[in-house]
């Protein structure tokens, strides 16, 4: 009986076999953002000039920070319909406290961070302590940010600072900076990952009640998706605003739902503990170039919204599909 | 006895569940170095009990010793900061984790917030070792969610072990595995009581408990009833503490059934299947024998039309597609599925929609209920299998564990189907409603249904069955008749198939033809 | 102490069972708001508001029909897309009828109709392709506005017959709109539906448990795909009845009615995890949802501060009722 | 080091600009409307005189619901595209402001419409929002006259449209001794609108007037209808079709304003871009605050002139909206 062989716990997987339990889902996520820019690039050639490949990246950074944002949420096990409401909130925060000036751009950056991270911790708390179902949690609380965002900015206006605004429009040694952001969101998730909170928010995801007797701080872990969700929301809530340039209480009112989209195509499933934000981060790509490609193949306008729920709809059904199920 | 206070010791533990008294001043005093069992029939309160130690159950009042020293134990953690540790009858694992990453779930090594691979594969690596004998080939970098369920529940004792407790609560953690699964996790509990700790222990199998424990506290209705030494008190007595006296039921073989063929089954493939042969009479109990995850369950499945499988099936002479379960259950097919939590009941639901559910079609006209047919069904089947509920309107998931087993043989019961296919269908049911539906069993074999029943307890077989086939890799590979079902010829065939498996299995032929 | 006292005291533990139930806690709710609304301001509470309240009440209500069985399905079940599929159906029942009384009935049939077929696609999306409802309707929110886009070109003409203005604005029926008639018919039968059909029964079934419907013969994806189709079914004919109060009909007539019809279902206390639950809840949620707006709109707060209540008030029902189970027993 | 990414301004960009044909570029980021369908039909017929001609080689529409971020795609997907000249119906009157910067970097006219923006390298082309509300706020004054209370139904709090208009709809009641006595979002929403109305009737029994933006006086009529008040109370109307058609439903004793809001500045935006494309300056002394184009309001309709008004355009469907677009003649008055 105990002739049998050990375990190979202290070896590393041949990588051989790490590829092949890569996921289909990474597969289809992969597929569908390949096929997008391949389309992008031949239906509109001046997305690869300099100026294109910055404006496209500059256009994606804030979807795909709120993707990677809802992503860390929905493997939580929730979904955070406020987060365009957060970074409308952040912004018109920042906007007011940056007042245009260079110098204060730090100030800004931390303010929005910091007001993100707030409104990430009221929805953790509402979800880990008042129990409430996060779907509605969040809608609620969606109507409180924007709210608060319209006392803070009752009109548009303001202006960034053009450090923020000029940064954003600059390339390092050719290399847009916007490029270099999305890079670096993904790096940054390379050390997130490694977190131990990561691993128990991914646990709660993966099944709350198992998790909670298995000594993970459930609470503590859905705080902590929704607390980073809000941070990183805030940083997107910078992006928005190097984009924009200025104040907009009403800035970033499909980012919820899109961000939403943007992980389910990146093989995330809705139930959680599945999938990782660097899908989410092709997600929201796959699902910005669907917009370009259909402008760029000149639908009747009429037709165009028609096409693009058909498209987002498919891509959607090819990453659900694709997504490992979850036996029951 | 020594002047040493044990090292727990719970007292007046009271618990509400809405208006069911769980635990009214239960209590329990272990010491180290002991094997304490806790005993007592479905819904008495040992899971709750256990939980309340555990930390995963807010008592409404108690007093808990831990060495001693009264404790408040409010939460998992809190209780693993004591040193308690527990696997609970319902697996706590993430599906989506790997082995080890559920392992050490809870616990995970590292610093500054970081995640240490590196040692998180040294604290796992001893105990995939430890366990490597019954778990067979499993590593740590699998998801759990591949693993087979007696593997999932090793994974989850393993996670206790890796806690290194001083108080092991084990919630029936054997009930889903094998004679030699149990050994290797015996040899393991004996360890640690050697090593002082103190093991809370959960089965429903009495030799398990007789085999294992030390001393035993006697659960009834939520109270303490006894506090017994296993040593020298006969199993009778045991029993007659937990459920009073219960009528045992005798194996009668009597005659052989000789009714007309009712289930004929042909080349039956599919998932683990491998082209199943087998015949069985109306009036006919035929067990499925053999190691477990031979395909005993799958056959049942694929039977009830539950998973996708090829080859021929007839039920009294006519061909039966396996389409779906719906199907199956239109020709008179009915199946006791084997995780009652997932697959037999659904959980928020009264008792008596659940009994109803099957049946439904029956009662309904143009898709209209006669809700009063619909009660007196219900009623009906409260009745003959005696289940013990508040009322009728209850959730199901208010049920102990036996009862909620009858709700679901009761289900079955009012569709008056021909075929019933049992898979575990006492997994986890205690003593006295074992007896009762070993009688439901036995009744509905007298009525003339088949009755085809996997059970991971030779015993039971050994008890209900007219004739077990033993499965091996996916087909059948021996029977036995009448006075030839023993639990020794049931062990002995198992095996010897297995030792005989370096053969090409298909040189055996089935010998299942009655 | 307390808890000894209510179980040996039958009357008293009714009550505080009562109590606990979350519909009638949503009764009590509404009832507190519109007197909160009545002394604040004397004429929130007359019963012509009253009626006006319900009325508009009503067009939520009845989307929140199918709202609720999809919630019942359980499997996250859910619709996003009702909003759209109201406001389409909307469209053609006014484009067909266009302002004519005979036409009415082969308007209400056409747009029962498409939204019929909007709900099988949703259903068949997630029974055959196992996409989750979320993604599934949230997808089929893109395709039907489009789809409203594509039908139109972008102007919505054609106006509701009379007798649907009538039914919605005239106060026919012992002094109330005809459209609460309906309503409270559709809720009957609804709620019968629910309670005395196989459907009804299978469709608890399947919301409690997949595997165990399944194994219990219950015909689990024939039972979902008919609960996204009845959903559809009864946005298009909360789309309708909106016509029949806007009389003309604008391309985004009942879109912003999506969320809202979750909010009631949930503020009913059907459970969003499936299988419990009702309609008479999620009626009532749609009460207390309209009753708030208008509470808040009659009151002269600053829009930001409106929305920020908004807010907080649905955080704070919920919290009354609304939560999940906890962990630790 | 550093640089900022942008593209040589086109050739055609800023001299020799008689070149041509020339694309178009229009981004609009809000189609649930008929008000839009309504200005992108103008827009494109407008264009289609310009392409028979040869002028003007594509009109490329970015045409869709979205959010500002959205819209930024849109302008930039219209950049890579290579257009001369962007048309935009902006859903933000500053947070595009820096995307029309990257585009005018690069030499592409922009124009906003319908909504003004503040960036100064764009030429907003449209109707002065504050005066379209002054003049239906005095008329509404007048009629309720001093110290009369009034209600407003408004679009959407913090939207600049909505604040230009109620800023200077509130100055005017004030000056004229009206008391308000509460505002109401009505989301530029018919329906919405219309449960406002009646939840302002019912709590608010001895109102005069309701002060009201187009997309929901119809909305608001109906509720008054409903509540058999709308001979008691007076509001101000909206210039389309289904508004006008219930009025001309009402008995004399109604009365009521609709100030021409027309969506046909998208048309009138081409020429002026099409103009400036083929080499003409724009006349500064014709610019308000350097780069607003001012459109005069067209005659309100009034009893005055209802019959009139309705007589023309009767035969077109509820949600037509009262138009003017202004010739290519005419936009000559811009230029020097
Ligand atoms: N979460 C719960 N909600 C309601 N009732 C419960 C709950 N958990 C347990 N009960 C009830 O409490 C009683 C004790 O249950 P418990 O699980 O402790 O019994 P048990 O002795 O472990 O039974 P078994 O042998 O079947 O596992 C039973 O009547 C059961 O129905
Ligand atoms: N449903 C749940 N989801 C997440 N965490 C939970 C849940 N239930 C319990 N927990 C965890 O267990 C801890 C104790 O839970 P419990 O509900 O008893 O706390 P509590 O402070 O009494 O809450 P309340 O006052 O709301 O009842 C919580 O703080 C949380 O960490
Ligand atoms: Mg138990
Ligand atoms: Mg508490």
């Amino acid at each position: 009986m105990t002739a049998t062989a050990p375990p190979p716990v202290d070896e590393r997987t041949p990588i051989g076999e790490r590829l092949g339990r890569v996921r289909v889902a990474s597969w289809a996520t992969a597929g569908l953002l390949v096929a997008a820019v391949v389309l992008a690039v031949v239906l509109q050639p001046g997305i690869t000039t300099p100026y294109g490949i910055a404006s496209t990246f500059a256009t994606f950074l804030p979807l795909v920070l709120v993707a990677v944002a809802q992503a860390v949420v929905v493997i939580g096990g929730g979904l955070d319909l406020s987060a365009g409401a957060i970074v409308a909130l952040s912004s018109v925060v920042a906007v007011q406290v940056m007042q245009g000036s260079d110098g204060l751009a730090l100030v800004g950056f931390a303010a929005a961070i910091g007001t993100g991270l707030a409104c990430g911790i009221v929805n953790g708390l509402i979800v880990s302590r008042l129990r409430l179902q996060p779907l509605i949690a969040t809608f609620a609380t969606a109507s409180v940010f924007s709210g608060l965002a319209l006392l803070v900015l009752p009109t548009p206006g303001g202006t960034v600072p053009a450090v923020l605004t000029g940064t954003f429009r600059q390339a390092v040694a050719t290399v847009p900076v916007s490029l270099l952001l999305v890079v670096a969101v993904a790096l940054g998730w390379l050390v997130v990952r490694r977190l131990r909170i990561m691993r128990h928010i991914r646990a709660t995801g993966g099944g709350p009640a198992a998790a909670f007797a298995s000594l993970v701080p459930v609470a503590g872990a859905q705080l902590a998706s929704y607390a980073i969700c809000g941070g990183v929301c805030g940083i997107a809530a910078m992006a928005v605003l190097g984009n924009a340039g200025s104040g907009d209480p009403f800035i970033g009112g499909d980012l919820a739902l899109n961000s939403i989209a943007a992980v389910v195509i990146g093989g995330i499933a809705l139930r959680g503990g599945i999938g990782s934000p660097i899908g989410a981060i092709a997600g929201a790509i796959t699902l910005s170039l669907a917009s370009t490609i259909l402008f760029s193949i000149g639908l009747p306008t009429s037709w165009r919204a028609l096409a693009s729920g058909l498209v987002v709809i498919l891509a959607l059904a090819l990453s659900a599909l694709g997504a490992p199920r979850r036996q029951r | 006895m020594t002047e040493t206070s044990p090292l727990v010791r719970l007292t007046g533990v009271r618990k509400r569940y809405g208006g069911v008294r769980a635990l009214q001043g239960a209590s329990l005093t272990a010491a180290g170095g002991e094997v304490h069992g806790l005993l007592g029939p479905n819904g008495s309160g040992k899971s709750t009990l256990g939980k309340v130690l555990a930390g995963s159950v807010r008592p409404d009042a108690a007093e808990i010793e831990i060495d001693g020293a009264p404790v408040r134990i409010g939460s998992p953690r809190a209780a693993a900061r004591l040193g308690i540790a527990a696997v609970y009858q319902q697996l706590s694992l993430i599906p989506e984790l790997t082995v080890g990453e559920n392992l050490v779930l809870g616990q995970e090594p590292g610093r500054a917030g970081f995640l240490s691979d590196r040692a998180a594969r040294r604290r796992v690596g001893p105990v995939l070792e430890r366990l490597g004998p019954a778990l067979g080939d499993v590593r740590a970098d699998q998801p759990v969610r591949e693993l087979a369920p007696g593997q999932q529940q090793l994974v989850e004792i393993g996670k206790a072990l890796l806690r290194e407790p001083r108080i092991l609560l084990l919630d029936e953690a054997t009930a889903s595995l094998h004679r030699d699964q149990v050994a290797v996790v015996f040899e393991i509990v004996r360890e640690l009581r050697h090593a002082g700790a103190s093991i809370l222990f959960v089965s429903h199998r009495l030799d398990e408990i007789t085999d294992l424990c030390d001393r035993a506290t006697i659960l009834r209705s939520g109270e303490t009833v006894a506090e017994t030494p296993i040593a020298g008190v006969q199993p009778d007595a045991l029993v007659r503490l937990m459920v009073g006296d219960v009528q045992a039921v005798e194996r009668d073989h009597g005659e052989r059934p000789s009714g007309r063929v009712r289930l004929e089954v042909r080349d039956l493939a599919g998932g683990r299947l491998r082209g199943v042969r087998m015949q069985a009479r109306a009036g006919e109990i035929v067990g499925l024998g053999g190691l477990q995850g031979q395909g005993q369950s799958e056959l049942l499945l694929a039977l009830f039309g539950a998973t996708a499988a090829t080859g021929e099936v007839e039920v009294d002479g006519a061909p039966v597609r396996l389409a779906s379960p719906r199907a199956a259950a239109a020709r008179g097919i009915a199946l006791v599925p084997g995780d009652r939590g997932t697959q037999g009941t659904l959980p928020p639901r009264s008792i008596q929609e659940n009994l109803a559910i099957a049946s439904i079609g029956r009662r309904s006209r143009a898709g209209v209920l006669r809700a009063a047919g619909e009660r007196a069904a219900a009623r009906s089947m409260v009745d003959a299998l005696a289940i013990k509920l508040g009322d009728l309107g209850d959730p199901v998931s208010s049920l102990s564990g036996g009862n909620a087993q009858k709700v679901v043989f009761g289900k079955w019961l009012l569709t008056e189907p021909g075929v019933v296919l049992l898979d575990d269908p006492t997994k986890g049911v205690d003593v006295g409603a074992k007896a009762e539906i070993y009688r439901i069993i036995r009744r509905l074999a007298d009525e003339g249904a088949t009755v085809v029943i996997n059970s991971s307890e030779d015993r039971e077989l050994v008890t209900v069955c007219d004739r077990v086939l033993v499965m091996f890799e996916g087909a059948i590979h021996a029977e036995l008749v009448g006075d030839e079902i023993t639990e020794q010829r049931l062990v002995e065939a198992a095996l010897r198939i297995g030792a005989g498996s370096q053969h090409a299995p298909g040189e055996r032929t089935a010998e299942d033809a009655a | 102490m307390s808890r000894t006292d209510l179980a040996t005291a039958p009357v008293a533990s009714r009550a505080a069972r009562l109590l606990r139930d979350p519909v009638v806690i949503a009764a009590l709710i509404a009832v507190l708001l519109v007197v909160i609304g009545g002394v604040l301001k004397p004429g929130f509470a007359a019963p012509d508001q009253i009626v006006n309240m319900l009325r508009v009440a009503s067009f939520l209500g009845i989307i929140a029909i199918g709202q609720t069985i999809v919630v019942l399905s359980g499997g996250e079940g859910i619709d996003l897309s009702v909003g759209v599929t109201a406001t389409l159906a909307a469209i053609l029942a006014s484009r067909t009828m266009n302002g004519s009384d005979a036409l009415l009935v082969p308007g209400v049939l056409l747009a029962i109709g498409v939204a019929a077929l909007i709900g099988l696609t949703n259903g068949l999306g997630i029974v055959l392709l196992r996409i989750p409802p979320f993604v599934m309707t949230l997808g089929m929110l893109g395709v039907v506005s489009g789809l409203v886009l594509v039908v139109t070109g972008g102007v919505a003409d054609g106006r509701a017959a009379p007798a649907l203005v009538q039914l919605v604005n005239g106060r026919d029926v012992l002094g109330v709109p005809g459209i609460l008639l309906v309503w409270a018919v559709l809720a009957v039968l609804v709620t019968l539906l629910l309670r005395r059909t196989t459907f009804g029964a299978q469709l608890y079934a399947v919301g409690s448990s997949r595997e165990a419907s399944r194994l219990s013969g219950v015909p689990v994806g024939r039972t979902l795909v008919v609960a996204y189709v009845l959903c559809s079914v009864f946005a298009a004919l909360g789309g309708i009845a909106m016509v029949g109060y806007s009389q003309q009909v604008f391309l985004s007539l009942a879109d912003d009615l999506t969320l809202p019809s979750i909010a009631a279902v949930i503020i009913g206390g059907t459970l969003v995890s499936g299988g419990v639950g009702g309609y008479l809840g999620s009626a009532i949620g749609a009460i207390v949802l309209t009753v708030l707006t208008s509470l808040l709109t009659t009151l002269s707060m600053p829009e930001w501060a409106r929305t920020v209540v908004q807010g907080v008030v649905l955080i704070a029902l919920l919290a009354v009722y609304g939560r999940q189970r906890r962990l630790r027993a | 080091g550093c640089s900022t990414v942008s593209n040589e301004p086109a050739p055609s960009g800023s001299e020799g600009e008689a070149a041509g044909p020339f694309t178009i570029g229009v981004s609009n980021g809000f189609v649930g409307s008929e008000y839009r369908t309504q200005m992108i039909a103008d827009i494109e017929e407008a264009a289609s005189e310009y392409q028979d001609e040869g002028l003007l080689e594509d009109l490329v529409l970015e045409n869709a619901d979205t959010d500002v971020n959205g819209q930024i795609q849109q302008v930039r997907n219209l950049i890579n595209a290579g257009v001369d000249a962007i048309i935009v119906d902006p859903n933000s009157g500053s947070a595009l402001d820096q995307v029309f910067q990257e585009a005018t970097d690069q030499g592409i006219h922009v124009f906003a419409i319908d909504q003004a923006v503040t960036a100064e390298s764009v030429i907003n082309v449209g109707i002065d929002q504050a005066l379209w509300a002054e003049t239906s706020a005095e008329w509404l004054a007048e009629q309720v006259g001093e110290g009369g209370s009034i209600v407003a139904v408004n679009g959407i709090s913090g939207h600049p449209a909505n604040e230009a208009r109620w800023g200077a709809a509130e100055a005017v009641f004030e000056d004229a001794g009206v008391e308000v006595l509460t505002t109401a979002d009505g989301g530029w929403d018919q329906a919405t609108g219309q449960q406002q109305m009646a939840n302002l009737l019912a709590t608010y029994p001895d109102i005069d007037g309701v002060w009201t933006q187009d997309g929901m006086a119809l909305g608001v009529l109906q509720a008054l209808i409903a509540a058999e008040k709308q001979d008691e109370i007076v509001m101000s109307g909206e210039a389309r079709n289904g508004f006008l058609r219930l009025w001309s439903e009402q008995g004399d004793g109604f009365e009521s304003i609709g100030v021409v809001n027309p969506p046909g500045t998208g048309a009138t935006a081409l020429h002026i871009a099409m103009a400036m494309l083929q080499g003409q300056e724009l006349d500064e002394a014709q610019l308000e605050n350097g780069h607003d184009i001012v459109l005069e309001l067209e005659e309100p309709v009034t009893s005055a002139n209802f019959d009139e008004v309705w007589a023309e355009v009767e035969g077109e469907p509820d949600t037509y909206v009262l138009d003017s677009v202004l010739s290519r003649d005419d936009v000559q008055r811009f230029f020097q």
